[in-house]
């Protein structure tokens, strides 16, 4: 498959360009954390994104969707990226379609598919447990109890988890933290008895909650897969998320770029334009190539995870060590170049460089995914 | 060196003896620093006491004339000084762009009335400074400054606007870069000038960093009347005074890593990544990167050590601060992005209690200003390819 | 796309019936790359068969037209050819600088007579050829060359000297820059002109490398006579031919890291250092150094593939070969580091046979150059800051 | 101590300069490597050493030395590096005779100190067993034989193992590889019987051997230290070398990188000076920075070898780390701003190149020495 969009991608991508930088630029995201909005997101903005089917674009049509696939959803997810847009995309339309679609039996799939389409149901993939991204670390305990389980413990870092109308946690149901075997994936309703749910507040702004699970009662029916096998299963979904945020982090990249390659031909210093002093003309040919190499990285990744998910992992474990690299020095060059301007909480470039950290942490940064690829390879 | 090893007896003795245990811990807030002035107050009791003990003993600033208020230590004795109080880890007493800055270049081209106006008011943190250099169109390309100071009698009259005063809203005197004579080439024509902030015609607003504090303002100067008297050194010629002043500038920024002493970056790091069985952080790839920093903090502490010792044998390149100031402030960026790194999803808090108020990700955010303020990076390199390689051209 | 399905079978069974076994082992010797020319000799049957049963196929150079002894592939058969191949490891059957950068040339700016005069001996591998581009004074500065040629009736008589000429000693025929008009501006004035290395007052003269090997040559020329009809394109014009082929050339360099294809470097690594008892190499640094490349390696891969697609689909910028070229070599530089670090003391031996005469040391000090030939690390950031990037003064 | 040196100190570091540029330009080393010197160096440059104090620099006046300490070798392996003159001085006048200063008795030192400090025994240190440096490994075996020992195994990257009159052999008498305890050190005569020396020719045409132990009879007297516990001599010893080879890649970085920017003021393209190029001069400015700091690493390591050399661990593990990243990037920039010439073995810059790699490896490289300095401060 050619590593270049095809004329429907580009036409998608230009509609969502079209869509985001009019309704959602940067403004759009600072108002929000200067009115300190409680959803920290635009409902009004989500509508739009399901009338333009965004917001069911992994849905199957069969559920009301636009039954597209992960590289569109990175076409998108980059756009969201140019201007930093909070929105249930990742968390609903990329993490939780995927989840459903990848292990939902038949009632589960059609019981929320075509809500996430209609943009009527919000949700939450919960796995975090510590400061780092460790999957397999998982220890948040489903205890069985009559036909269904109880789950005790606590997630952090969960992306919408206070918006959420649908939890999906990860937990364990044997074994013990680190082992492959014995994670189960659980369907859960935020307002059972036992949940506690707290909005964290984040350096980029964005959504997050910690979520504490108070011996919450939950039915056989709302496991989402196999129980004790659900590591494949999150692995995959994990997989999709983290392509999905490669591609945000290029799309932030190319943005930061763009605006620093601009500010460059505008500044003078010494009587010159700065971008005339030829160490910065190479930082920034520098940064270029190195954004450049990591787009079609990420392509590769969504094309494989299109192709087959299972198959996926050496591909998004590259892109999104690249992409945490390279959005990691766009936003340095991009503060320091814009000299003391780019410190001040009035220039767009702080918000990026806070949003570039945390797409570097979620789902595993940079030397966790050099370190699967190494595992991966067998050294 | 007998006289030495007593001095150090008797400094440790004294230290050990004044120094509250409050004030023998690391910095952790903002509050915690005391930086004088006509409208400070102290957080502590112990603050106040600490303060006052080494201002009655000259030690807020150990190596200045005692007649102004310092200790008259020399160079080998305030080092024993220095050590001795990070041996117990004592706080400064007094932190101050009076003692960093302006008081080294008073020292130098001031006049006996005015060392002797100011210094002692420094000495006593009785009067906080502010630096006037940089204007919006005039950061790294600080000679091109425009804010003018016409002659009227024996006042100049200023009009114009500084951007990044640290803390001038806080400040009770500034010392100012000016253009006395716009018709000469661009750094000739600037003169050095104090003058105080209640001046008739000041004003000054906070600036929004992206670390969500303000140390810094934009200050307006609309027809501020300031004495001729006030200026420093030769009228006109200000950025000898500048350059001076920079120079220690730059010397301090780039001991900025050294003000977060305590445990090494790896153990804090073990907080949140954990241990392997060997006692190794359980994350290879952070963990040889946090190796690699810190066998370069540790040579930067070497060389700056050396610097001083290479100053006082008079073999000192007097542009190495530059050096010095790139190194040390590219460091202490890495430092704060392994910070961020090792504290993973913690780090990213921004305003809960857990997270002291975000205090991490915003030193982080803080830190990308230290390559910025006091000259750039760039503007380092262009100083040591120019001054110390004499490569053509630059 | 069934057709290419079906090619793509076919092609698996015919290289399966005909790529001798010893022809799908990596290339680990300089005598293994098979370059053709008059004085060419196989040092193997099994090379002589894989190259003659290519080269009948057309597929010396699989996508150049038929009518020149190519194989009239289109670009996404050619990629099906390079990647069975690639899945047998089997070798290039002819390595020339006339299929990588004068046939390219030529097909874009050749006369009917010299396309059917040259391709068909460079498909064939039956004349090698070299470049004759730089000189002592222009390197970098390739414009400023000054190897002169001198209208003499329908000839011309060339006098200078090139340098860094690939192979010159064992070449038949040169691709040479001469300046015709040295009254012209710099880049003007240049042709692009072919000749016999046979011609009289043509000598040459290997360079030894720090490799200690001779693949460079400085080649002199002392009133060599060409005929006029041996220009490429128009006279005086001849720096877009040698543009349009510098293209190439980078294209071609930024592979070079493909050719060491086979076990990932951490894998090679384990052989000398050691595992760990989960598996892991036993030197938690080198393996983060080792996995961060590696991550590089593949992106670049990626990279390549999209630059062949995004030139397919008319999207391509011209200038990309310069970024590419960059990050391939640098890269490409970092790997030899790295194997040079896994190997330790054992990959410093320059002569023994247990290090088959340094191979690997000797390869590593090659690789230095790769960020030089062909344009330098700092001529492709310029490219690129001019002509992609726009930057002013670039 | 003040972190600059003494004035005896830059006496003796004149002397060195004027004695080496003279008699050993970069042009000795070729000449030995062009006409394949069967020593490797030059036995009366080394008369010459002996006889201005060189020779015996380390060795106590009572033994006929100089009685001076690391300081001052790091000032000669400075000079030695800036010219890369092949020399016995490391493997004689710096290993040897700290390996007899520190673990020798009585009988030893006055055995061989004399005849080092005279310039007429040459000694060599055999540690190495395998591509990388891992003293701790060392699993030569010492077996016990009547009132000696035997010695079975192998050596690697002996430096001056060929042209040695002493062997110092580190040994396992006791324990496996990898264990502190049972590390034993001998000293052997080469001429011994079972003993073969393979010299190795290496990449910098300086001297080093493969030595094959093959059950190789030596006494008890031949015990250089305590049976068993030469695990501390070992690395006191060895951190005296690592000192000065640190030393030898500061004068070789700043040797190269003053040719460097003497090439960037001579040579022109484009019409300009190629150090009238910002970006070239960023990047000299860097690594004068960077070689500035390594000094002043390596200096701190010297002083802290000299006042306790059991303490000095941490300090000789950031000198040497330095040390070899500052000396790679000396030489990879020096060989890329000379261009194409630098790849010529006509000019000198590769010398130095191959030189770097070896120094690097010798004693540990960077990774290794930034390992030992984490697992020192307990991560």
């Amino acid at each position: 498959m050619p590593l270049v969009l095809t004329e429907e991608q580009s036409m998608l991508r230009d509609s969502a360009r079209g869509l985001i930088s009019d309704k959602a630029p940067v403004a759009h995201l600072r108002q929000l954390r200067d009115s300190r909005d409680a959803d920290g997101f635009s409902r009004a903005l989500w509508k739009t994104f399901a009338e333009m089917g965004f917001a069911g674009l992994l849905v199957p049509e069969k559920f009301g969707g636009s039954g597209l696939g992960n590289v569109e959803a990175g076409v998108l997810m980059e756009e969201i990226g140019r201007t930093l847009m909070p929105s249930p995309f990742f968390a609903t339309a990329v993490l939780g379609t995927s989840a459903l679609l990848r292990g939902g039996n038949a009632t589960q799939q059609s019981a929320y598919l075509p809500k996430i389409a209609d943009g009527s149901l919000l949700a939450a993939l919960a796995v975090d447990e510590h400061a780092k991204h460790r999957p397999l670390q998982v220890s948040l305990q489903a205890v069985r109890s009559g036909n269904g389980f109880r789950l005790i413990g606590t997630k952090t870092f969960v992306v919408d988890g206070h918006i959420a109308d649908l939890l999906i946690v990860a937990a364990r149901s044997a074994g013990s933290a680190g082992e492959r075997n014995g994670l189960t994936l659980f369907l859960v309703d935020p307002k059972s008895k036992g949940i506690a749910i707290e909005r964290t507040a984040m350096v980029d702004s964005h959504n997050a909650a910690r979520i504490t699970f108070d011996n919450v009662e939950v039915t056989a029916d709302s496991v989402l897969g196999e129980i004790d096998q659900g590591a494949d299963l999150l692995e995959g979904v994990l997989n999709i998320g983290r392509g999905a945020v490669a591609s945000e982090m290029i799309g932030l990249s190319e943005e930061v770029f763009g605006r620093t390659v601009t500010y460059l031909k505008e500044r003078k210093q010494f009587g010159k334009l700065i971008g005339e002093f030829q160490a910065l003309q190479h930082r920034a040919a520098q940064l270029y190539i190195d954004i450049e190499i990591t787009r079609a990285a990420v392509l590769k990744a969504l094309q494989a995870l299109d192709q087959d998910a299972g198959k996926a992992g050496a591909a998004v474990a590259v892109a999104k060590a690249r992409a945490g690299t390279t959005a990691t020095l766009a936003v340095q060059e991009g503060v320091q170049m814009h000299g003391g301007m780019g410190m001040t909480d009035q220039f767009d470039i702080g918000f990026f460089m806070k949003r570039a950290r945390v797409c570097q942490e979620l789902f595993g940064d940079s030397n966790y995914h050099a370190d699967q690829l190494a595992r991966g390879r067998g050294y | 060196m007998p006289d030495l090893d007593q001095f150090r007896r008797e400094t440790r003795a004294w230290l050990e003896a004044n120094c509250p245990p409050e004030m023998r811990k690391p910095v952790m807030r903002d509050e915690d620093v005391f930086w004088g002035g006509r409208n400070t107050t102290f957080v502590s009791e112990a603050q106040k006491v600490w303060f006052e003990r080494m201002r009655d003993k000259g030690w807020t600033v150990p190596d200045w004339p005692k007649q102004y208020g310092g200790g008259g230590l020399d160079g080998a004795e305030a080092k024993v000084l220095r050590e001795e109080m990070a041996a117990i880890g004592a706080r400064p007493p007094l932190s101050s762009f009076g003692i960093w800055m302006l008081g080294p270049a008073l020292l130098k081209y001031g006049t006996d009335a005015q060392k002797a106006e100011h210094l002692p008011k420094i000495t006593a943190g009785l009067i906080r400074w502010c630096q006037g250099y940089s204007e919006p169109n005039a950061g790294s390309d600080l000679a091109s400054l425009q804010t003018r100071a016409e002659s009227d009698g024996d006042d100049f009259i200023i009009n114009g606007q500084k951007i990044w005063t640290s803390y001038a809203n806080y400040a009770d005197w500034i010392f100012c870069l000016v253009r006395t004579d716009p018709t000469a080439k661009k750094h000739d024509g600037i003169s050095f000038i104090l003058f105080d902030m209640t001046s008739k015609g000041v004003s000054t607003k906070p600036i929004l960093l992206i670390s969500g504090k303000s140390p810094f303002c934009e200050t307006f100067f609309d027809n501020v009347r300031v004495p001729k008297s006030h200026v420093v050194g030769t009228v006109n010629r200000g950025w000898d005074v500048a350059k001076y002043l920079l120079q220690h500038e730059r010397a301090m920024i780039s001991g900025l890593g050294d003000r977060s002493v305590g445990r090494p970056l790896g153990q804090i790091a073990a907080d949140s990544v954990g241990s392997d069985a060997q006692g190794r952080l359980d994350d290879a790839m952070l963990r040889g990167q946090i190796a690699a920093f810190e066998v370069d903090e540790a040579a930067l502490a070497c060389a700056a050590e050396r610097a001083i010792d290479l100053a006082k044998a008079g073999q000192g390149h007097p542009a190495f601060s530059s050096a010095m100031k790139y190194y040390g402030t590219e460091l202490n960026k890495r430092r704060y992005e392994i910070l961020m790194s090792a504290g993973g999803a913690d780090a990213l808090e921004w305003e809960s209690e857990r997270s002291k108020q975000g205090a991490r990700p915003r030193a982080w955010l803080r830190t990308k200003a230290n390559s910025i303020e006091g000259g750039t990076s760039e503007v380092m390199l262009g100083i040591v390819a120019k001054r110390i390689l004499d490569l053509p051209g630059a």
